[in-house]
């Protein structure tokens, strides 16, 4: 194995492409090494991106942020800013595992390890967040949602590497929020997450975008749920209804975490409390 | 023996203080050496290989591609071992489970092993490996396992204790009964009877150390192996035993465990270490990964139990029945035998019967965990206990004291209690300021009880008096839970000097006389009554030290605070003269001064818990957090408060974590789909609040200081307290443990659906 | 002359050739009880090798064969346990 | 076998040099190469916390980290917690609290709580339990762990006070 540390994301990308053997690219390492640990990969070359000046760092702009790929959850954590802006893209990142997770896991590898239970991207679409993703050629701007296609499959191509998640600046009166259900306290992987946002003109929701996490290959945009919150204050008979778009919107797997039917029915109930909590941090009153 | 082994009441000095534990500095700052920690010049490094079938027939194993391997110094399959069919049945089994002998019987079962020069090499070696296996039908539930239509695991197993005795194999090994009276006189004088099933699912014990050890054997047969383990003596002669070398010529170390639980008492890769190190003739360092952990070691058995009880309006239970199924893995074992002795041992009931079916399954060999069996038949028991109360309209304690086993009581396995200590924790209990806290909304409190043996067992001790009167105290038993603490606490009482005048070791297998396990709770019961005759012995050579300093009869010497005293006519004057004092002459005395004392220390007490858990239920993901909990436990004597309380706080963790998250989860190929801490659902330290705890003190007539064992019981009654108090909070019975948020969230639908 | 005594057995434990759940011996030691019974009962040494703990009066005895039998005590012989 | 490469690292404040295959962790460098046997391995996947060390500060789990990725790195262990042969507040309150029982987790924990109270002089209870969330004990039930952090706490604070009035 051989590993690299370039000092420039183009660099990084061409010395991907260019690998003919196994080649893997290393920001947090949480989860390269444990696949590493228990022999799922093989790498030829590592590609170690965090020498790359500006990938460690969280940059503020009028438009947004701008979060390098290698910026830590911790960090993330510490940030005035986002958490003042987007609480709930936070609290996701900072539910990937312990402390010890948080000084090493980025939210550009949560999204490319295109886990289905990974917790940042649910938290990530309903922001309107964005890959900027560096070829060895070209750069472009993905939407989060666009990335990944599938369980352990993004729509980077060979070469492809993200630099950093882009978010905007939330509009006026916007709160989000995301929540999961794990047996534990702590430690675990998602076995439901849901993430809403939702923008308030005068106590009422105007736009809300809901997304699912754990219930289906990939994390789920459900605009039913969406459509249940526009118009409402949270009344019961609206909550009802996105519990009920979240279920049907499901198509889990039965599996060592959580039951098809658990999942689905979980979906509901917390989709209920992230709206309410989203809701209140938009500054609605309940 | 020479030694009084009854109980004394007296007065300490050091015993039931608080004091540091020796082994604190080494462990706070990295320096103590677990099982990992040891190195050897030119030591290889060993990894083994294992089956990802449940069951499979080898028929054949290639080993040429990986020993081509530059790096490769050895390999072993079981070809390489003493085949030991038709011998020792169960010493053919332990080393089967080492490695498979002709099929894999479970998933993770051990296949082959390979030392190399380093890990890469090593790990490259394995998938060198060319194994060939025909798959077989496996069987991993204990109840299907039972059925007819269920694949024989083993033609050699015919069920024992059935009459007449079966003429075909089959998985059920052995049945047991146990009890006394008649059940069904019993059950006719009820006004109410309650029968419910149960199941709970397999756990480990999740120590935190992975097995590990280095093995160095010589051409001439004498042999070294540093390993983590919960009874070096114990290790050494199944090691000798499985491999044909003499007791003797192999000295075996145990480095510092880290946590044991009843799983470092049995072998896993040490023989095969010894075999790859007898065969590349290099020492061999063998870790375990934590799947392998999972995947080969360890387990508890999974379960599933009838109870049948029946009670009194008063609340007299009249009659009470077991019907235990406990499976061992792939081999045969006794686990269902230890649920019938314990399952009703907390209480007096005229009649009653426990049957115990012992079951081989393709999983691995079960192995002890902090009183084996007895957490899921007080599952069962206790939950059914709750259930039977709230019939008879009593609370879930006084139906318990009315019932409860005092001094007196037959024990369901047969003999007659003496001294116990169950109904104090239970009045104990009802006091608590805990039962009379307010519970909030979806809150519930549940009360349960537990019992296990302690037991004692072979131990031998030395105490070695240095010239500047401080002692080395040499101990066989392997310290898990703070023993040498409390070890050096009993020879400072008993010699009348300060605990940090004593120094506790554990010695390797060629320093002392043979030492059983650290296992059944026996730790500060045996080595502690080992070191108070030790001290004592070394008392009396002080004592005729004294005399020929003094120019007195010996018996004219008396031993008080540390110092011996002449009394007497003629020379009451004469100065005291002080250990240190009697120690520092003792080059022109006779020599060095030390005591010694090997015993069987039998006549262990009982263990007797009583615990409160209150748990908050959220009605609509079925997931309970423990809001409050408290342990009662009788301990005999604490020798040292502060590690029985980590006694009783660990074990109640532990049955907590069983109760709520943890379990084997198998595919339906058998396979084990959660071998790590990501998915094996450990409690953190986030899940828990602190965990009260009170010691309560009944003496064992046959330990001088009254001690019993503590360290198993507290793991008994978690997963009833935890299902009753699920019970209270939700109105939902949950017979099947773990009681998982999906589990508790389908009875609860299930519930109102019904309603 | 050894003390006449009653041994019960731990309903688990079945003796072929036994009279039942209880066996009469004479003895003053768990060593001689056990050797009586070795002597008299055929497959008794295969129980030993099974597991045997001796429960005079309550208190269980799993090694020390040396220990003394009261007159008039209660014998009961159960399986042998192992803990964790 | 993977390429070895020469790193050059700090370790408790000293430069260290060690050789390590490109893709050996660096818990294994520091046990193996390094002679820090402090580090433990109780899974090798990040899920219990015993190999816990800061790299550049950070709390992180050394299985988790490649051992090249030292490079130029300061790295701290459970053997760089005592200074000047005196042991830490929360070494010492971890003796006297029995706050350990095997001790196989104990120098995860103190390196996780130290770098809490780097953070955090003044945690409550619950703060320190999800910090020490990834943190796996099997033999405590973890009372006496959080007892210990919460009174190591308590002193470290008289102390920087203390030292605080002095300067």
């Amino acid at each position: 194995m051989r590993y690299a540390t370039p000092a420039s994301a183009k660099e990084a990308a061409g010395l991907l492409s260019k690998e003919k053997g196994a080649a893997f690219l290393l920001a947090g390492g949480t989860d390269l090494l444990v696949k590493l640990k228990m022999g799922m990969v093989e790498p030829d070359l590592v590609v170690d991106i965090k020498r790359i000046p500006k990938i460690n760092e969280i940059q503020t702009s009028a438009k947004g942020f701008t979060i390098g790929a290698a910026v830590s959850g911790a960090v993330i954590g510490e940030h005035k800013g986002l958490n003042a802006a987007w609480p709930g893209v936070v609290e996701a990142a900072n539910l990937i595992g312990s402390d010890q997770i948080q000084g090493r896991a980025t939210l550009a590898g949560n999204l490319c390890n295109a886990s289905p239970a990974a917790d940042s991207v649910p938290a990530m679409i309903v922001a309107g967040a964005k890959a900027v993703i560096v070829g060895p050629n070209k750069k472009r701007t993905v939407p989060v949602e666009k990335v990944v296609e599938g369980p352990g499959k993004t729509c980077l191509t060979k070469g492809e590497v993200i630099e950093a998640i882009v978010l905007p600046k939330p509009e006026p009166r916007t709160g989000d929020a995301y929540m999961r259900f794990i047996p534990r306290t702590e430690m675990d992987i998602a076995v439901v997450g849901v993430a809403i946002s939702l923008k308030l003109e005068r106590g009422v929701v105007k736009k809300a975008k809901v997304a699912l996490g754990a219930v289906a290959p990939t994390a789920v945009v459900v605009p039913a749920a969406a459509r249940a919150l526009v118009g409402s204050k949270l009344d019961d008979a609206s909550l009802e209804k996105l519990a009920a778009a979240c279920s049907a919107a499901c198509n889990p797997i039965d599996d060592k975490r959580g039951t098809v039917e658990y999942r689905t029915r979980v979906a509901g109930v917390l989709a209920k409390r992230a709206a309410k909590l989203a809701f209140q941090r938009a500054g609605g009153a309940l | 023996m020479g030694h009084e082994q009854k109980y004394v009441d007296k007065k300490y000095e050091v015993v039931g203080t608080r004091f540091n534990r020796p082994d604190g500095i080494d462990k706070v700052t990295g320096k103590a050496r677990y099982g990992a920690d040891a190195s050897a010049p030119g030591q290889l490094v060993g990894r083994v290989l294992r089956s990802p079938h449940a069951h499979a027939q080898i028929v054949k194993i290639n080993t040429a591609k990986a020993e081509k391997l530059p790096g490769v110094k050895s390999i072993v399959t079981s070809a390489d071992l003493p085949d030991l069919t038709g011998g020792d049945q169960g010493l053919a089994d332990i080393l089967e489970n080492c490695l498979a002998r002709g099929r894999a019987l479970y998933d993770g079962h051990a296949i082959a092993a390979v030392a190399a020069v380093d890990e890469q090499t090593a790990a490259k070696a394995l998938k060198l490996i060319e194994v060939k296996y025909k798959k077989l039908p496996h069987v991993t539930d204990v109840d299907e396992a039972m059925s007819e239509s269920a694949p024989v695991i083993h033609d050699r197993i015919f069920t024992r204790g059935v009459e007449p005795k079966p003429s075909k194999p089959s998985n059920i090994a052995a049945r047991t009964q146990m009890g006394y009276g008649d059940v069904d006189v019993g059950f006719a004088e009820a006004d109410v009877i309650i029968e419910k099933t149960y199941k709970t699912e397999q756990t480990h014990q999740g120590y935190i150390e992975p097995h590990a050890c280095l093995a160095s054997v010589n051409p001439d047969g004498s042999a070294e192996l540093w390993v983590t383990t919960q009874g070096h003596f114990v290790f050494r002669n199944v090691c000798a035993s499985l491999l044909g070398l003499d007791i003797a010529k192999l000295k075996v170390t145990s480095s510092e465990i880290g946590g044991g639980f009843g799983g470092k008492t049995h072998v896993w890769g040490e023989p095969v270490a010894l075999a790859l190190s007898r065969k590349a003739n290099r020492p061999v360092k063998m870790v375990m990964g934590r799947d392998e952990v999972f995947r080969g070691t360890g387990p508890t058995s999974s379960t599933s139990i009838d109870v049948k009880m029946g009670a009194k309006k008063d609340g007299t239970i009249t009659a009470a029945v077991a019907e235990m199924r406990y499976q061992g893995g792939a081999f045969p074992g006794n686990w269902a035998m230890l649920a019938c002795m314990t399952a009703f041992a907390c209480y007096d009931i005229k009649n009653n019967k426990s049957v115990g079916w012992d079951v081989v399954v393709n999983r691995p060999k079960v192995a002890a965990y902090r009183a084996p069996s007895a957490p899921m038949a007080a599952f069962a028991v206790e939950s059914t206990i709750d259930l039977l109360a709230k019939e008879v309209g009593i609370s879930p304690i006084d139906m318990r004291l009315k019932n409860v086993a005092r001094e007196g009581t037959q024990a369901p396995y047969g003999p007659t209690y003496g001294p116990i200590g169950i109904e104090h924790t239970l009045k104990a209990v009802k006091d608590h300021p805990h039962m009379r806290a307010k519970l909030k909304k979806n809150q519930g409190r549940g009360v349960a009880c537990g019992f296990w043996f302690n037991i004692g067992g072979q131990t031998c001790t030395d105490l070695n008096i240095s010239v500047d009167g401080t002692v080395n105290l040499t101990l066989g038993t392997v310290d898990v839970g703070g023993s040498r603490s409390s070890m050096a606490m009993i020879a400072a009482e008993e010699l009348g000097i300060p605990y940090d005048q004593v120094r506790a070791n554990i010695a390797d297998t060629t320093s002392l006389g043979h030492n059983d396990m650290t296992e059944g709770s026996r730790g500060t019961f045996s080595s502690g009554m080992a070191t108070i005759f030790a001290a004592r012995d070394a008392i009396s050579v002080l004592k005729q030290r004294a005399a020929q300093m003094w120019g007195v009869p010996e018996e004219d010497v008396i031993w008080e605070n540390g110092q011996a005293i002449a009394t007497g006519e003629g020379h009451g004057n004469l100065p005291a003269l002080t250990l240190q004092e009697i120690a520092a002459k003792s080059g022109r005395t006779g020599g060095p001064i030390a005591g010694h004392n090997e015993v069987v220390a039998d006549g262990a007490g009982m263990g007797f818990a009583s615990h409160i858990c209150d748990v908050e239920v959220d009605p609509e993901t079925g997931r309970s957090s423990i809001v409050r909990y408290t342990v009662v436990q009788d301990a005999g004597k604490a020798i040292n408060p502060d590690y029985v309380e980590g006694q009783f706080q660990g074990g109640a963790t532990q049955g907590i974590g069983w109760a709520l998250n943890e379990e084997y989860i198998y595919g339906d190929d058998g396979c084990l789909q959660n071998p790590g801490f990501l998915d094996y659902r450990i409690p953190v330290c986030s899940d828990l609040p602190f965990i009260d705890t009170k010691i309560l003190e009944v003496p064992n007539p046959l330990h001088p200081y009254g001690v019993r064992g503590v360290g198993e019981t507290s793991i008994v009654p978690p997963l009833a307290a935890v299902g009753n108090a699920i019970a209270n909070a939700t109105g939902v019975r949950m017979t099947h443990a773990p009681m998982s948020p999906p589990r508790v969230l389908a009875a609860i639908d299930a519930q109102e659906n019904a309603g | 002359m050894h003390r006449k005594m009653r041994v019960s057995l731990s309903s688990t434990f079945q003796l072929a050739d036994g009279p039942g759940s209880t066996l009469d011996v004479q003895a003053e030691t768990i060593a001689e009880m056990m050797a009586s019974l070795t002597d008299r009962y055929t497959d008794f040494a295969a129980l030993l090798e099974r597991g045997v703990a001796v429960s005079i009066n309550g208190q269980i005895y799993r090694d020390d064969w040396t220990q003394a039998i009261p007159a008039d005590a209660e014998v009961f012989l159960i399986p042998r346990i192992e803990g964790g | 076998m993977s390429n070895a490469t020469l790193v050059s690292t700090t370790v408790n404040g000293d430069p260290v040099q060690f050789a390590c295959p490109t893709d050996e962790s660096l818990m294994t460098a520091l046990r193996n190469r390094v002679g820090l046997t402090g580090v433990k391995e109780g899974c090798g996947t990040g899920d219990c916390g015993a190999c816990s060390v800061t790299l550049d500060g950070s709390l992180v789990c050394s299985c988790l980290v490649l051992g090249v990725e030292a490079e130029g790195r300061k790295v701290t262990t459970v053997e760089g917690l005592s200074e000047n042969g005196e042991l830490h507040v929360l070494q010492q309150k971890f003796i006297d609290h029995a706050a350990l029982q095997c001790g196989i987790c104990t120098p995860g924990f103190l390196v996780a709580a130290k770098a809490l109270l780097d953070r955090n002089p003044n945690p409550n209870e619950t703060e320190i339990r999800y910090a020490l969330a990834g943190n796996l004990c099997r033999c405590t039930g973890y009372d006496k762990i959080v007892h210990a952090v919460q009174d190591a706490a308590k002193d470290m604070r008289k102390n920087n006070n203390r030292s605080k009035k002095r300067s």
